[in-house]
């Protein structure tokens, strides 16, 4: 018998938890992935209404446990993922969510409005760790109004799932959260990656050609965790918990902390196989418990 | 594209510090061709794969060379037989190799000699005559393998063949010009030989195509893959001045005398 | 305290699962005393030292005995002979011995017969007529080593001596009563001898005092550290319901069948 | 030759450029250390004005390159302290800091009072990571304000060396770093440690008694490095930087990123030798270099 691990998010059923990561997937047709049956959605790599050829290299630096990027949303443009990569999505069995990224709120706008309706394009990951050229290149993430100004301009626009992606890099990521819940977002994506930088002890200068970059992996695990907890409960959405997620024990970790699903990025370099393990993993977890569902697994929400 | 966990089954030095490392993995040994490269990966061992070129494959083998440069490459060199790493390749785009060439000029310096035997196998295959021109600092740090006829030697101290590089050593037409070594070495090849094939280095996140990390500036504008439509490009179509040259292959030279670490071997010290 | 970068020189089943290892750190060997543990740091490896009990000391190598549990055992039981492991030790405060006790038991279950071998040579050399009592599940995971006279063995299922606990199997009185294992068989230890030596464990940061991670809440009230004045305790003087009984020697039963690893063997599959 | 190692603070000189941190060096006394020559100074693990018994175990937890901590700042209180620890200090060839902490401003201004004068005690460094009792548990470290009046608070009582120690969990840690220059501040120290979580899957709880903890080693590195580098970046006294750091080049990440000096923390509890190993690795490359002082390693601080 297999336990069911299959997840209701309310506006939208997955059969599984485990979602492949923006950025990490490419457009979910790069690697010919032979455990199809265990991705319950694949968030394509973060796009921009019109292309963008990204940062120079370096792009990446690995750091112990983790890895930083600044790879600077290089993207196709909206049209060339239209003609490109939505007719392959429509024929496949799982949701792809598009994620979506804007210098302006009317950018986020035009860009769903683009999308919307186009089969294939299953919903949308509102990226918010984009600078708002409008406010002086603070980031949208980094201001609660901003980031529910945003949430609005795509909601307006699509009836498909919205899911808004939270950045770390703020001061108290649970005003944030409930801002663009009311706004409207279906779901909150708790977290993007983590500020850092590395310095090159040849040049002195940054590694990253983009001076800083954003910190993913095991390493920022416990970060990404307490966050993603914090979101969790402080909304009433649900929460899809990604950071450093490589084992199903990392991904169970999560899901006891409130979260309704995950993401697996980092973890698919090291391993192209790592959603399959994990979504393995939970599976023989749940049964070597006895449990028939994920609903089973018990969770920890305090309401203090 | 396989990933195998395979285990070390050869290991033998090829020049001063450069060692050649073979793991059992028949299904990547079998379909791999110049130019293509394995990602591999280390458990314990640091996050992300490391990249080489396939050295040679067959027999069910897959054969890197390599030095040590950091943590990954030291890692690998300190496996014993039977230990296994993660193969995961073959990857990316390897050398074309057309019969109208008639012949083919295979130019390497120091470790980018790694795609060079595999190049040569591919070569004789479509018929082509093939001319190896080696080049690095000293006649120790030249590589001793070459099952080819016809090879030049040039070392930068004159200590065996042509004295200068490999790019210098030069000396005939060939068909067609294929290159590896350090990308300023490349981009001397991409003056000299715009339509060479050259094998380019980038740092690499996933190997996969799906990071974006390798990105290669293109003189075109924008970005390739260096593990996707790379590593193998047209010279001309590489923005060499804006490929990082800043990927050294010497740590930083700090000494941690007294951290405890199997690498700097035993001995028992008093806290 | 020594720090050795010691090479693995033994390794030898004593219990399902259970095994020894062996190290050449003349120093730490020279100075370990019964109760004592030494702090393993593996690299690459974890990031913490995991610490073991001393289970044996003499002719310049320290032992431990273990199973694996979680990553660093994993990787301790992986280890091949001459492999380094950085060995700091002997640390904490070990068990006491009076010779005015004429008598000790020693009382251990599982994995705490660690310490009970040197426990009963320091005995001895004291001039204490020692008895130990030792518990397991099944008569396959006692430990099979002892050089004493006296032994009483007692499984959960009777398999072997005594069906019961350890506490349980000890019926004549003892000058003298130390015990390792399980901290809830401990909290059992003090119940019925208050004054017994108990050596707890606790999760460990640093192992030399400075961290205050190991703490063990007392009944005075506050806090000790177990890497320093511990681990070695009046087994009274123990705080036992507020010491964490929940530090499962299980990892949670989660498979990974597909991530790439060493541990999991051999075998290619395409991608 | 032996390149000078030596920093000058201003307020202070040090023989070299690295410190232990405070809570991971206890108060000098625990580890004999052979290699003392290599110790610039020692901060002293966090005292309140009275004893406090700390958190209930388990107090620690590894993580990916890192581990969480929750100690509760367990201590013997500034009585205790001034007895058993002050005498030794007095005699040793490197000044000892002590790292205050308090939960009301009052508190930390008295605690110093107390200390201040004492001989042995060779500065402060105020930890402003501590709940603010007075405002509701906010922690005084994500508070410009509250930050600032805790250092004038300090400030006030003694003449010896201030320096603030910031929290990385802030949502702009260069405003909260200009607040407390202004309030007096000889130095900052960047950065305490980033609040994290993990959960124990046997109990469904977190596995710090005290649910949350925070994350030092290896794996904060890159933030801390970024977030250190923004303070130097936005103030004129030196910066003292904090975070993962293990070995020498770490160590010149810092340095070249701005840094005035370098403390190590959880490296040691790896290797208790891990301070005279960056030490005298940073020596090793200044001589590779052909380089006879500290002074001549290029820092990296572009003005935009
Ligand atoms: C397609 C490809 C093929 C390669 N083939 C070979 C080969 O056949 N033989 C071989 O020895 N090496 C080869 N390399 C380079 C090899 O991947 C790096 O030397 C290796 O990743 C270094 O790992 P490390 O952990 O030892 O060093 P690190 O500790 O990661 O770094 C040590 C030093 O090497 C530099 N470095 C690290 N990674 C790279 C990289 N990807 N490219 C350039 N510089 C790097 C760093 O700047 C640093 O100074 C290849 C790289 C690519 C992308
Ligand atoms: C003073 C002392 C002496 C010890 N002596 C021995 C010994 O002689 N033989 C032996 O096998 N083990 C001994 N231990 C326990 C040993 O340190 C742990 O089993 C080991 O650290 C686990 O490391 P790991 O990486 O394999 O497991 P991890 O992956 O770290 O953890 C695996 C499981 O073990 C538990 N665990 C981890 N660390 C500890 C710990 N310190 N105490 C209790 N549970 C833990 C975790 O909860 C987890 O469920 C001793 C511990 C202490 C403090
Ligand atoms: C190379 C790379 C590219 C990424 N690109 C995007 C992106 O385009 N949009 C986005 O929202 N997140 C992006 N991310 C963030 C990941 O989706 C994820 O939130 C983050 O990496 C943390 O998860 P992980 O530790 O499992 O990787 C990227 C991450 C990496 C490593
Ligand atoms: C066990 C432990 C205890 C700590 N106690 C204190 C403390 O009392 N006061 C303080 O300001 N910082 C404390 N810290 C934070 C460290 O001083 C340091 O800022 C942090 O660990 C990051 O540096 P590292 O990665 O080198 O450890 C503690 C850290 C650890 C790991
Ligand atoms: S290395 Fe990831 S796309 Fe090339
Ligand atoms: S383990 Fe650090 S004080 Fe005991």
């Amino acid at each position: 018998m297999t336990a069911d691990l299959s997840v209701d998010l309310g506006h939208l059923r997955l059969r599984g938890p485990v979602i492949a990561a923006s950025g990490t997937f490419g457009y979910g047709t790069e690697v010919p992935l032979l455990e199809r049956r265990t991705l319950a959605a694949v968030v394509s790599k973060g796009i921009f209404l019109r292309p963008r050829p990204g940062t120079p290299p370096p792009r990446i630096v690995e750091t112990p446990s983790g890895m930083l990027n600044a790879i600077g949303l290089q993207g196709p443009g909206a049209e060339a993922l239209l003609r490109d990569y939505a007719p392959l999505w429509s024929a496949w069995d799982f949701p792809v969510l598009v994620n979506i990224n804007g210098e302006t709120v009317e950018e986020y706008g035009e860009l769903t409005a683009q999308l919307d309706g186009v089969p294939g394009v299953g919903g949308f990951e509102v990226n918010i760790s984009c600078p708002n050229v409008e406010q002086g290149g603070m980031y949208f993430g980094n201001d609660p109004r901003a980031a529910a100004d945003v949430t609005r301009a795509v909601r307006r626009r699509t009836k498909l799932p919205v899911w808004v992606k939270l950045t770390p890099n703020v001061g108290d990521i649970a005003e944030v959260a409930r801002a663009v819940e009311d706004a409207g977002a279906d779901a909150l994506c708790a977290v993007n990656t983590f500020l850092g930088m590395s310095i090159d002890l040849h040049s002195f200068r940054p590694r990253l050609s983009f001076r800083t970059g954003g910190l993913s992996g095991p390493a920022i695990r416990p970060l990404a965790l307490h966050l993603a907890h914090q979101v969790a409960r402080n909304v009433q959405v649900p929460v899809i918990g990604i950071g450093g997620i490589a084992g199903p024990e990392d991904a169970l970790e999560f899901l006891v902390a409130g979260c309704a699903a995950v993401q697996v990025g980092t973890a698919t370099f090291a391993d192209p196989r790592a959603i399959a393990g994990v979504h393995d993993g939970i599976a023989a977890y749940l049964e070597s418990k006895g449990w028939t569902s994920l609903k089973e697994l018990p969770r920890y929400l305090p309401l203090d | 594209m396989f990933e195998a966990s395979a285990p070390l089954s050869e290991r033998r030095q090829v020049a001063r510090d450069m060692f050649v490392l073979g793991f059992d993995a028949p299904a990547v040994a079998a379909a791999a061709k110049a130019g293509q490269f394995v990602n591999l990966g280390l458990q314990p061992g640091p996050l992300l794969r490391r990249p080489f070129s396939v050295y040679r494959a067959g027999g069910g083998r897959v054969e890197i060379v390599l030095r040590a440069v950091g943590e990954g490459t030291s890692q690998l060199l300190s496996l014993r037989e039977g230990d296994l790493v993660s193969v995961l390749g073959p990857l990316g785009t390897g050398f074309r190799f057309d019969p109208a060439w008639r012949s083919v000029a295979l130019v390497s310096g120091g470790l980018g000699l790694a795609p060079m035997l595999l190049a040569a196998r591919d070569a004789r295959a479509a018929g082509l005559s093939v001319h190896w021109v080696h080049g690095a600092r000293t006649a120790w740090d030249l590589g001793s393998e070459w099952d080819g006829e016809e090879a030049t030697w040039a070392t930068d101290d004159g200590s065996r063949g042509f004295q200068g590089s490999a790019v210098a050593a030069v000396e005939e037409e060939f068909g067609a010009v294929l290159a590896c070594g350090p990308n300023p070495m490349l981009a001397a090849v991409a003056e000299r030989w715009p339509d060479a094939q050259v094998a380019v280095e980038t740092y690499m996140g996933c190997g996969t195509g799906v990071c974006l990390g390798c990105a290669v500036p293109l003189t075109a504008g924008g970005y390739d893959r260096a593990c996707r439509e790379g590593p193998v490009y047209r010279a001309a179509d590489v923005d060499w001045p804006a490929l990082p040259s800043h990927l050294y292959y010497t740590a930083v030279p700090v000494a941690s005398p007294s951290r405890p670490s199997p690498a700097t071997g035993g001995g028992e010290v008093p806290v």
